[in-house]
């Protein structure tokens, strides 16, 4: 219980240290940091914004402390609750925050909302805040001043344009922090500003529709754990869509047949493109992009003749999908009130048709339902509209980019420099930032005081973990110097939590203590009521006009979507994420236009040739199951404004969108392709996609696996039987780790790729090396096709080292520097390792990692530094987890199943003279998981999870037949279809 | 070289107290069948593969000796000439061998797991366009059609020699030792996976048939050295001299290494993998052989290793006889373990009469043979261009 | 101060008659120089066998057994680590690392005992009495002091065996 | 010893001992000349070139090679086995062969056993530079240290370490001590005294003695009897790199007599490829005859054809092993992206060699020499095959890769060919080629002119 008393530790209980650096006028911020400290980060901060190719240990420029600060224990690390926000990504979150530095970023098991997992760019986030790139001055036309000049500047020209009438704009993302909102609409009020919010991805379309369907603005909660029948059109809920960490745990609860009550849901994906979704459904249907409407009509039209509801014939999808839509349509008919239906186009009219076959189906109140509504997506064109047309006097740019991902590029660039002031406040330069007079830049969110209220009535708190790296200040901080308000950001959201939230609660009777030990939590969850709505089906009907009238476009629709880890491509160019290949095309480092086989057949397309689309040249990318008719294209990259050239990668797609009806389309038809005759080899990381037959992801139906669990899985047994060995296995007397992978959950979402990096200071290698296959992660999602290349069936599998009791790996090095302990760990002595890499070698599952060339620093040979990412500067080092060794060139390395954690854990609980507890014990991927999907534990514990879920029917091991004893078991795939 | 006094060659003659002495071996091992089988009334499968396993030891040494006179003419040696009748002789003993495979024949399906067409596994199915009884025929058949050919062919132009000398035989000879070489050099391995591989038909390695092939040889090289060494004590052979000794010695010693390399090559990969597929081979052995699988290495390797080390041991004709006698019986042994675990199985082998007393009769009908070969043709080739060379040479 | 007679032949055939012939007269033969190993002159000359084997066996056996037991205890006693699930003591692991070592000792004990024993090595100084024996002379050399007859029945004798240039030097070793 | 007049003479023309002297010391007594002077000069080049590519590799690392994390032995391991197979000929010659009396191999064991040591030096050179970290190289070899840790004795690259650096050193001794007596006569035809002192030196003295020949000659055989097995073990620990591991296509039982037999090959070819040029730039063409060429034929179709059986054997029992990895591995080296490699190594190691059983074509000088090239490529893409086509697909088809050498992986291994001719260039310009103490000890029996005079004489020679 100790334990959690670390967890909730907080800054606000220590005395605030004034800090005479800091800028006058300005209150100080309380800070975990002494000052000492502060200086070191400080200096080390400002010394790394040159190159420095050292070859200097990081450790002979630690300076020890002279008086240790109280709270901070060397080695040892905090935890502090937080939250991340990203535009269209929320997760609540614990730093690890170990000598003052943020270094990893965990899930909030306490959190309502996203309690299991994050996604793999909160994971990757920890490294925007040791971006080297960043702002560290305010800026004039590119010239650094100080903050009283710019203060003084701008407010003086608000103000005499406030008195001119001139409009004045501030574009800010969507905003979900209440106190921020007020504080806008008191800035607002203050200069006559406009605040528009704008969206790089909007879902304008959904707030709209329901408006027209249900009378109210609002993105309802959906509840993917309460539905038996799923149907997703070209929605990728479990990738980029509305709330992705929260959908793939609940949808990873129907998927469980181990803990589960053994009702699995049925998950029906109808889409264009290959989304991660799409790959983890039980049935695919390949449909058209520019068919979403008919198909949605069909199915509404079709439950509608079922119910008796009224019908509008609008012409039917082709003849193969309507076969298979009737199969759909039975399936939802036969789960009214636990039924699903989802569409991830932002076009109003689908989803009116949407919500109307869900109203049909009863789905309303049950598995959506108005309680606790999303805040985020509020976002419209008509903010760009404004600012393009509105001839604004003053633009301040809040974090937005619309520069890079809007379409009308060119006149919101034009507004821009047309207005007499523009202020950029941005923590990175960018598209945006570069056209703007004055730049301010503001922290990271892990500098920031902040509050969220994500979905309604659920508030959090963000709180600064480390000290501002550069001479930085929030974008509310200036609102509140520029309205000559003297009280600190800080207590303007204390003051409003006091006076909004303090009521709302009765547990704690006095407002400071509420708002510490909220602080402590993390959130708060408030009483809501729902909002409540009326169903006004006129608007099917209207909707169903509106597709009826459509017309079919000749050429090929080109459909822009996110990638599951780059998103719309908002922020600091992360090369985590850049290097984490797509989960469904394995390729990193790049965008591509897919394009279906036969497409490539007709065309005589390879991957990587390049080709015209309008005005985008792209390489193509032959993907299975892509509709003939329909390129897809992630957006997100080709960023070239304040990104270092060697990182500038991929093609900008947003060019290709288009506005339309007020609204922006991300499915444009009428493309031709022509070949430009030139290769671009891509970074792909498997270029092999079929299975050839063998038994590496085993799976079965539903149906089979209800009449025997073992089903797909039976040579587990049979090949149990036929084990013989020459030598007897050894004992291991105390603990036994291993692990277990349920197949049938894992989304291959990343996240635990992501985890690991940073958990085990993993070097990226960039795009060149990863097309060499000279990648390091030491965990790798396979992804297999089956079937029909048109469509085939998606298999995934997370693939670490397999800690093998008769590993081939440890005999065959002759230097002893990889072998096995007394706890079946197999383990590396990196200091000891010589590189032959025979190990490798010999390593069937091939899940070594070879560190090819100096990609740390951490090598003693001087100049050979292959850095591609910035990321061996002092800088960005900073976020090295200390517990884990850099490793050096030369060294071979792999996963350890976080063997810094374990010998962590264990340390506390000898401490506390206890036994381990099942299930306290988590490696980096476990704990990043969003679906549970990997279960770490003791296998001499007969009670713990892991042990249990060997013993499960479904349990296998990777090509077991090899006897090699892998120490990570993984759980039948199970597909609900016939 | 020590000088010594050559005696007159003693004309050699298969005498009536020869004659009864293998009469006499060859009741010992009928007896012990018979007993075997009505008194004792052993499973049927330890029948059969006793009947195997001698047969293939009755092979062994006439196909080991062909292939040791056949290599030696094709590397143009010549130290073999002054013994180089006995090789014929054995060899001469193969297309009889092929009666006592068939003898063992209704016993196949009690031997090999293969036949049972019935219900084979999968691994076994896909086994099938090799392991299928009327192609199994007719490799039996080639085998032995052109192993006999060859013996009764080369044995042919080698005597012919003696009465009509020409170089064009020596020639002959050596091109139809080549072919020979290139048709053993298949057939050995194939014959072994087909008549013991095959057995443990899960099993497979890839080194087998050479494995088989090097204790085959070895085996072979103990039979020559014995009979020469018998033939030089009755004057039969007088020109063989404590040289060929000294190299048959040597070629027993070398061998017997040989032997132990490629027994432990295969072991030590098979053991370090431990890969099921693999080690259920010698999992079976080690576990449920022990004493027996280790007797194995020391009496085929470590007896004739040390034994044979030194210069003077090889050059002492008892002391030879006697070492190759133990390897002659290692090797038998070697073949045990070869057959039985996968053909009877533990439970039910075991070293008794039956083992023990059927050789006898294997050894009498191969002596038998052999000693007729041999009456028919004179004991050294006369006219050989090389003869000399065979009778003035000496070990450093 | 001791005297030595020399003479060569040109053919080693010769040389072995020669070598015979003086043996019947009970001369002895200090030392026979050849181009390379005449076969039958160490029968004729009586040699011992050489020990050499035996010195190669000796240190065979001793490097077997300590790389065996040096590897056997650095597996079970000096740091026993489990790799790949093996036993600690994988004596079929042992077997390469003991067979060089052998091979090593034996081959390297032998070399040296070679040329220990004939006073070989770098920088050792040969008396050589005649250049060619080394290119195709073949060399008797008597010594007085070794035989009962004189310097010149020893030159004598030498000639009478078809000896050319039969010489007398005196050394001073 | 009496041999048969029927056999072919091992020496033409009429040579005497001395004769024999004089033929085979000429290239050591003679100037070099500018033939010399220039392929040493492009070979010491080549030689530094293939240095400077070693130093930038452990410079900027192992990264600078096409090997990746699929394929983590490229070119440095295909190259290493190449090397060491090359140096298999050389003891082969000198130990076995002296086992199993073969005179003719007296004429060319002693540049055969330079060969095997150069090739073996260049050989060595791979295991090391394929380490990540080559100035750690030093832990591979079991010594005490602070933290008491010593070897994996399990590992075959360890066993590689003892049975190649054994190998190196018994080669040396073996060809030193078969060197010492030549040194000797060369010593005693030197005019100049410094000469005259450095032979004298690397003579150790030598002059002669028969009791010094008795024992010289009791070592050779024990030391052959030594070798001849360690010849076996070396090759049989290079394939156990691969044999013990659990990669198809490298895991089978045949690989340890499938590989020496190869080395053999392939060393037997380096021979002749070398030994026909040498003898030519030599004058020795009445010492290694077209006889002795014919001799390292039948060798060659003899090891070659062995290599052909494992082939087809490995091929059969992929299949008949019913593992369908197995199975797979072999389907792809003749039909996959490398099924290239494998049809070369089929057509150079066992195709071409088969036309040797014509005696025509043994005999033939100019067609040796050619399929003696086309032997070592055959060789080279065997290992290729083994190394590379092994590893690019193995089990999960999720890791298959492709590789493709840089330039500096080539350059490394040119600069092994640098290596090895710099030294033989030298060799030849030091130390006489051939072992002549060794032909005239067979000259009685194996020389024309002697044989001939034998024959007038017609006495029987009784010993």
């Amino acid at each position: 219980m100790s334990e959690e008393n670390k967890y909730w530790h907080i800054l606000e209980e220590f005395e605030p240290i004034k800090d005479e650096r800091l800028p006058k006028g300005r209150e100080e911020v309380t800070s975990p940091t002494s000052r000492r400290n502060f200086l070191k980060v400080l200096g080390l901060g400002t010394a790394s914004a040159a190159f420095i190719a050292s070859c200097k240990r990081p450790a002979e420029k630690a300076i020890p402390y002279f008086i240790k600060p109280e709270e901070i224990t060397p080695g040892k690390a905090a935890y502090y609750a937080s939250s991340y926000f990203n535009q269209n990504e929320f997760c609540n979150v614990l730093v690890k925050v170990r000598d003052n530095r943020p270094i990893k970023l965990e899930p909030n098991p306490k959190s309502v909302v996203t309690p299991q997992g994050t996604s793999g760019r909160v994971q990757a986030s920890v490294l925007d805040v040791y971006n080297v790139n960043r702002y560290q001055h305010p800026q004039k036309s590119g010239e650094s001043i100080d903050w009283e000049t710019a203060d003084g500047e701008i407010v003086s020209q608000l103000r005499q344009l406030a008195n001119e009438g001139q409009p004045v704009i501030l574009l800010t993302p969507t905003i979900i922090s209440p106190t921020t909102k007020k504080l806008i609409g008191d800035f607002a009020e203050t200069f006559g500003a406009e605040w528009q919010q704008y969206d790089a991805i909007p879902m304008d379309g959904f707030r709209e529709a329901n408006q027209r369907t249900f009378g109210v603005n609002a993105l309802p909660e959906y509840r993917f754990d309460k539905a038996d029948c799923i149907v997703s059109v070209g929605c990728d809920f479990l990738g980029t869509w509305l709330s992705p960490v929260e959908f793939s745990g609940q949808y990873a609860k129907r998927r469980d047949l181990f803990n589960g009550d053994g009702n699995l849901n049925k998950h029906y994906q109808i889409e264009a493109g290959m989304s991660l979704t799409g790959s983890n459904a039980d049935v695919r249907i390949r449909a058209e992009r520019s068919d979403y409407g008919r198909i949605l009509a069909y199915l509404y039209n079709q439950l509608a003749t079922q119910k008796g509801a009224p019908a509008i014939d609008v012409p039917t999808p082709p003849q193969e999908i309507t076969t298979k839509l009737d199969e759909v349509v039975a399936d939802l008919a036969a789960s009214e009130g636990k039924s699903l239906v989802v569409c991830g186009d932002n076009n109003p009219d689908y989803q009116v048709i949407v919500n109307g076959i869900n109203q049909l189906l009863g789905n309303i109140e049950n598995t959506i339902q108005f309680e606790r509504t999303y805040n985020h997506f509020r976002g419209s064109e008509k903010s760009l509209e404004t600012l393009v047309n509105s001839n604004p006097g003053a633009v301040i740019i809040w974090d937005v980019n619309p520069v890079y991902n809007h379409p009308k590029s060119e006149k919101i660039k034009a507004a821009i420099e047309k207005a007499p002031l523009s202020v950029a406040i941005s923590a990175l330069p960018d598209e945006t930032t570069e056209l703007c007079q004055y730049v301010l830049p503001s922290p990271g969110y892990l500098e920031c005081w902040d509050d969220a209220e994500y979905k309604t009535g659920v508030v959090s708190i963000l709180q600064p973990t480390l000290h501002k790296l550069f001479d930085a200040r929030q974008a509310q901080e200036s609102l509140l110097a520029w309205m000559g308000d003297e009280s600190s950001w800080l207590d303007t959201i204390k003051n409003n939590w006091a006076s909004t939230y303090f009521p709302q609660q009765n547990e704690q009777s006095d407002t400071e203590r509420f708002w510490v030990e909220t602080l402590k939590k993390g959130e708060l969850v408030l009483e809501t009521t729902p909002e409540s709505i009326t169903f006004n089906p006129d608007e099917i009907g209207n909707s169903l006009n509106t597709i009826n009238t459509e017309n079919q476009v000749e050429g090929f629709t080109i459909e822009l979507v996110e990638n599951v880890n780059i998103g719309t491509g908002h922020g600091p160019l992360n090369p985590w994420l850049q290097e984490v290949p797509d989960p469904v095309t394995r390729i990193a480092w790049d965008n591509y236009a897919s394009i279906s086989p036969a497409v490539a057949r007709q065309e005589d397309i390879k991957n990587g040739d390049v080709i015209q689309l309008g005005n985008l040249t792209i390489p193509a990318f032959v993907q299975p199951g892509q509709a003939d008719k329909t390129i897809s294209i992630a957006v997100g990259y080709g960023r070239v404004n304040g990104i270092p050239e060697k990182l500038i990668t991929g093609v900008n797609a947003y060019p290709l969108a288009k506005v339309e009806n007020g609204s922006r389309q991300f499915a444009v038809p009428g493309f031709t392709i022509t070949k430009t005759g030139d290769f671009e080899q891509m970074a792909l990381v498997q270029g092999h996609q079929s299975m050839e037959g063998r038994p590496i992801v085993r799976e079965s139906t539903y149906d089979k696996w209800k009449e025997d669990p073992a089903s797909g899985n039976e040579m587990h047994e049979e090949i149990k039987h036929h084990h013989t060995t020459l030598y007897k296995k050894h004992e291991y007397k105390g603990h036994k780790w291993g692990m277990a992978i349920d197949l049938n959950k894992c989304t291959g979402c990343s996240a635990c790729v992501l985890a690991c990096n940073t958990e085990n200071n993993i070097p990226v290698v960039g795009k060149k090396e990863v097309r060499r296959a000279h990648e390091m992660q030491w965990i790798r999602i396979d992804r297999y096709y089956n079937g029909d290349v048109e469509n085939p069936e998606v298999a995934r599998q997370p693939v670490m080292c397999q800690h093998c009791d008769n590993a081939p790996c440890e005999n065959v090095c002759p230097v002893a520097a990889t072998n096995h302990s007394s706890e079946g760990l197999n383990q590396m002595a990196y200091n000891r390792c010589i590189g032959t890499r025979y190990c490798n070698n010999n390593c069937p599952y091939k899940v070594r990692r070879f560190n090819w060339m100096d990609y740390t620093g951490a090598d003693a040979i001087p100049n050979n530094r292959y850095d591609p990412a910035n990321l061996t500067m002092d800088l960005s080092r900073m976020r090295h987890n200390p517990d884990v060794t850099v490793r050096a060139k030369g060294v071979i390395e792999k996963c350890s199943f976080c063997v810094q954690r374990i010998q962590e854990k264990k340390l506390t609980a000898k401490n506390e003279g206890r036994q381990l507890e099942d299930g306290e014990l988590q490696p980096a991927c476990q704990q990043a998981c969003p679906s549970d999907a990997i279960v770490f534990g003791d296998m001499n514990d007969p009670n713990s999870k892991v042990s249990k879920m060997m013993k499960d029917p479904r349990n296998y091991h990777l090509l077991e037949e090899l006897h090699t004893l892998p120490s990570v078991g993984y759980l039948t795939k199970i597909r609900n279809k016939s | 070289m020590e000088k010594q006094n050559i005696p007159e060659p003693v004309p050699f003659k298969f005498g009536k107290k020869l004659k009864t002495y293998l009469g006499i071996a060859a009741g010992i091992g009928l007896l012990a069948l018979l007993i075997a089988v009505f008194v004792q009334q052993l499973p049927s499968e330890r029948i059969w593969a006793n009947l195997w396993m001698n047969a293939l030891m009755f092979l062994f040494l006439g196909l080991g000796a062909l292939f040791f006179w056949t290599v030696n003419t094709l590397g143009e040696s010549t130290w073999q000439i002054n013994f180089q009748r006995v090789m014929e002789s054995m060899g001469l003993t193969i297309p009889f061998a092929a009666i006592f495979f068939v003898l063992a024949f209704p016993g196949l399906k009690d031997l090999f797991e293969w036949t049972h067409t019935e219900h084979l596994d999968r691994i076994l199915q896909e086994k099938t366009p090799y392991l299928n009884m009327p192609f199994w025929m007719v490799r039996f058949a080639v085998y032995f059609i052109l192993w006999s050919f060859f013996a009764w062919y080369l044995r042919k132009i080698s005597v012919k020699n003696d009465f009509e000398p020409h170089d064009k035989y020596l020639g002959r000879l050596r091109a139809t030792s080549g072919w020979f070489i290139v048709f053993f050099a298949i057939s050995s391995s194939t014959a072994a996976w087909d008549w013991l591989m095959s057995i443990d038909a899960h099993w497979f390695s890839t080194l087998y048939g050479w494995y088989i092939f090097s204790g085959m040889f070895v085996a072979a090289i103990a039979v020559i050295i014995l009979i020469t060494i018998a033939f030089k004590k009755f004057n039969i052979l007088p020109n063989v001299n404590k040289e060929h000794l000294h190299d048959l010695g040597k070629y027993l010693f070398g061998f017997s290494i040989f032997w132990a390399y490629l027994w432990l090559s295969q072991y030590l990969l098979i053991w370090y993998s431990n890969i099921p597929e693999e080690t259920v081979y010698y999992v079976e052995r080690v576990n449920n052989y022990k004493t027996l699988f280790y007797m194995n290495l020391i009496i085929n390797f470590v007896v004739p290793f040390f034994a044979l080390m030194t210069r003077g041991s090889k050059r002492q004709p008892l002391y030879l006889a006697i070492v190759s006698l133990v390897v002659l019986l290692g090797h038998y042994l070697d073949l045990y373990l070869a057959i039985m675990p996968g053909a009877v199985g533990h439970e039910n082998a075991s070293i008794g009469l039956l083992e023990i007393g059927l050789p006898f009769f294997y050894l009498a009908v191969f002596l038998t043979l052999f000693f007729i070969s041999f009456g028919k043709a004179k004991p050294v080739p006369e006219n050989h261009p090389y003869a000399i060379e065979s009778s003035s040479y000496e070990n450093i | 101060m001791k005297n030595i007679i020399y003479g060569h032949f040109t053919d080693d055939h010769d040389l072995l008659e020669a070598v015979k012939a003086l043996q019947e007269k009970g001369i002895h033969i200090a030392d026979v120089r050849t181009p390379f190993p005449v076969h039958g002159l160490d029968t004729v000359l009586k040699l011992r066998r050489s020990h050499l084997p035996k010195v190669a066996f000796i240190a065979g056996v001793i490097g077997a057994v300590l790389m065996f037991s040096f590897q056997y205890w650095v597996f079970t006693e000096g740091w026993p680590l489990n790799f790949g699930g093996k036993p600690y003591s994988s004596i079929l692991s042992f077997i390469p690392a003991t067979f060089e070592i052998t091979v090593l000792f034996a081959a390297f004990a032998m070399g040296i005992a070679f040329l220990l024993r004939s006073n070989l090595g770098p920088g050792s100084i040969p008396d050589i009495l005649d250049e060619e024996v080394t290119n195709d002379h073949f060399q008797i050399i008597l010594s007085e002091k070794d035989n009962t007859l004189s310097e010149t029945e020893l030159a004598e004798a030498l000639e009478a065996t078809g000896a050319l240039d039969v010489k007398q030097v005196n050394t001073k070793k | 010893m009496q041999v048969s007049q029927v056999r072919e003479p091992l020496i033409n023309g009429e040579k005497s001992y001395e004769n024999i002297t004089s033929d085979v010391m000429a290239p050591v007594r003679a100037k070099p000349g500018k033939l010399w002077f220039l392929g040493f000069g492009i070979s010491a080049l080549v030689m530094l070139a293939g240095f400077a590519a070693i130093a930038y590799t452990v410079w900027f690392g192992i990264g600078t090679w096409g090997v990746n994390r699929t394929i983590g032995w490229g070119w440095s391991i295909t190259n290493f086995v190449w090397w060491v197979g090359i140096g298999h000929a050389g003891t082969f010659i000198s130990a076995i062969l002296l086992l199993f009396r073969q005179k003719w191999r007296t004429s060319i064991n002693r540049a055969a056993e330079a060969m095997t040591l150069f090739a073996v030096m260049c050989a060595g050179l791979f295991p090391l530079i394929h380490m990540g970290r080559l100035p750690l190289a030093f832990f591979i070899f079991p010594y005490p240290n602070t933290r008491e840790l010593w070897v994996n004795f399990n590992s075959p690259l360890l066993w590689d370490v003892f049975a190649i650096t054994t190998y190196l050193l018994v080669s040396l001794l073996f060809w030193y001590m078969g060197l010492i007596p030549d040194l000797g006569t060369i010593r005693d035809r030197m005019k100049t005294l410094w000469k005259k002192k450095a032979y004298n030196f690397l003579s150790f003295g030598w002059k002669g003695s028969a009791r010094h020949w008795q024992r010289h000659e009791s070592m050779s055989l024990v030391l052959a009897g030594l070798a001849a097995p360690l010849v076996l073990s070396v090759h049989t620990i290079v394939s156990f790199d691969f044999a013990t591991s659990v990669i198809p296509g490298w895991h089978t039982t045949i690989f340890p007599p499938y590989f020496v037999s190869g080395a053999v090959f392939s060393g037997f070819a380096m021979v002749l490829t070398l030994m026909i040029v040498t003898r030519r730039a030599l004058n020795l063409q009445e010492y290694i005859t077209v006889g002795h060429v014919e001799s390292m034929n039948k060798v060659i179709i003899a090891t070659g054809s062995i290599v052909g059986i494992a082939y087809i054997t490995e091929l059969f029992m992929a299949w008949y092993s019913g593992v369908e990895y197995e199975r797979y591995a072999f389907i792809n080296r003749a039909m996959g992206p490398y099924a290239w490699a494998y049809w070369i190594m089929m057509t150079c190691n066992v195709i071409s060699p088969q036309l040797l059983w014509i005696k025509k074509l043994r005999r033939n000088l100019t067609f040796t020499f050619i399929l003696s090239i086309f032997i070592n490529i055959g060789m080279w893409f065997e290992r290729f095959v083994i190394v590379v086509t092994s590893l690019h697909r193995d089990y999960l088809p999720s890791s298959w890769s492709m590789y493709k050498p840089t330039w500096v992986e080539v350059a490394i291994f040119l600069g092994t060919f640098g290596l090895f001719f710099t030294l033989f260039f030298l060799f030849i310009r030091i130390f006489p080629v051939i072992a002549l103490a060794e032909v005239k000890s067979v000259a009685k029996s194996s020389a024309r002119k002697f044989i001939r005079k034998s024959s007038k004489k017609s006495k029987p020679e009784n010993e």
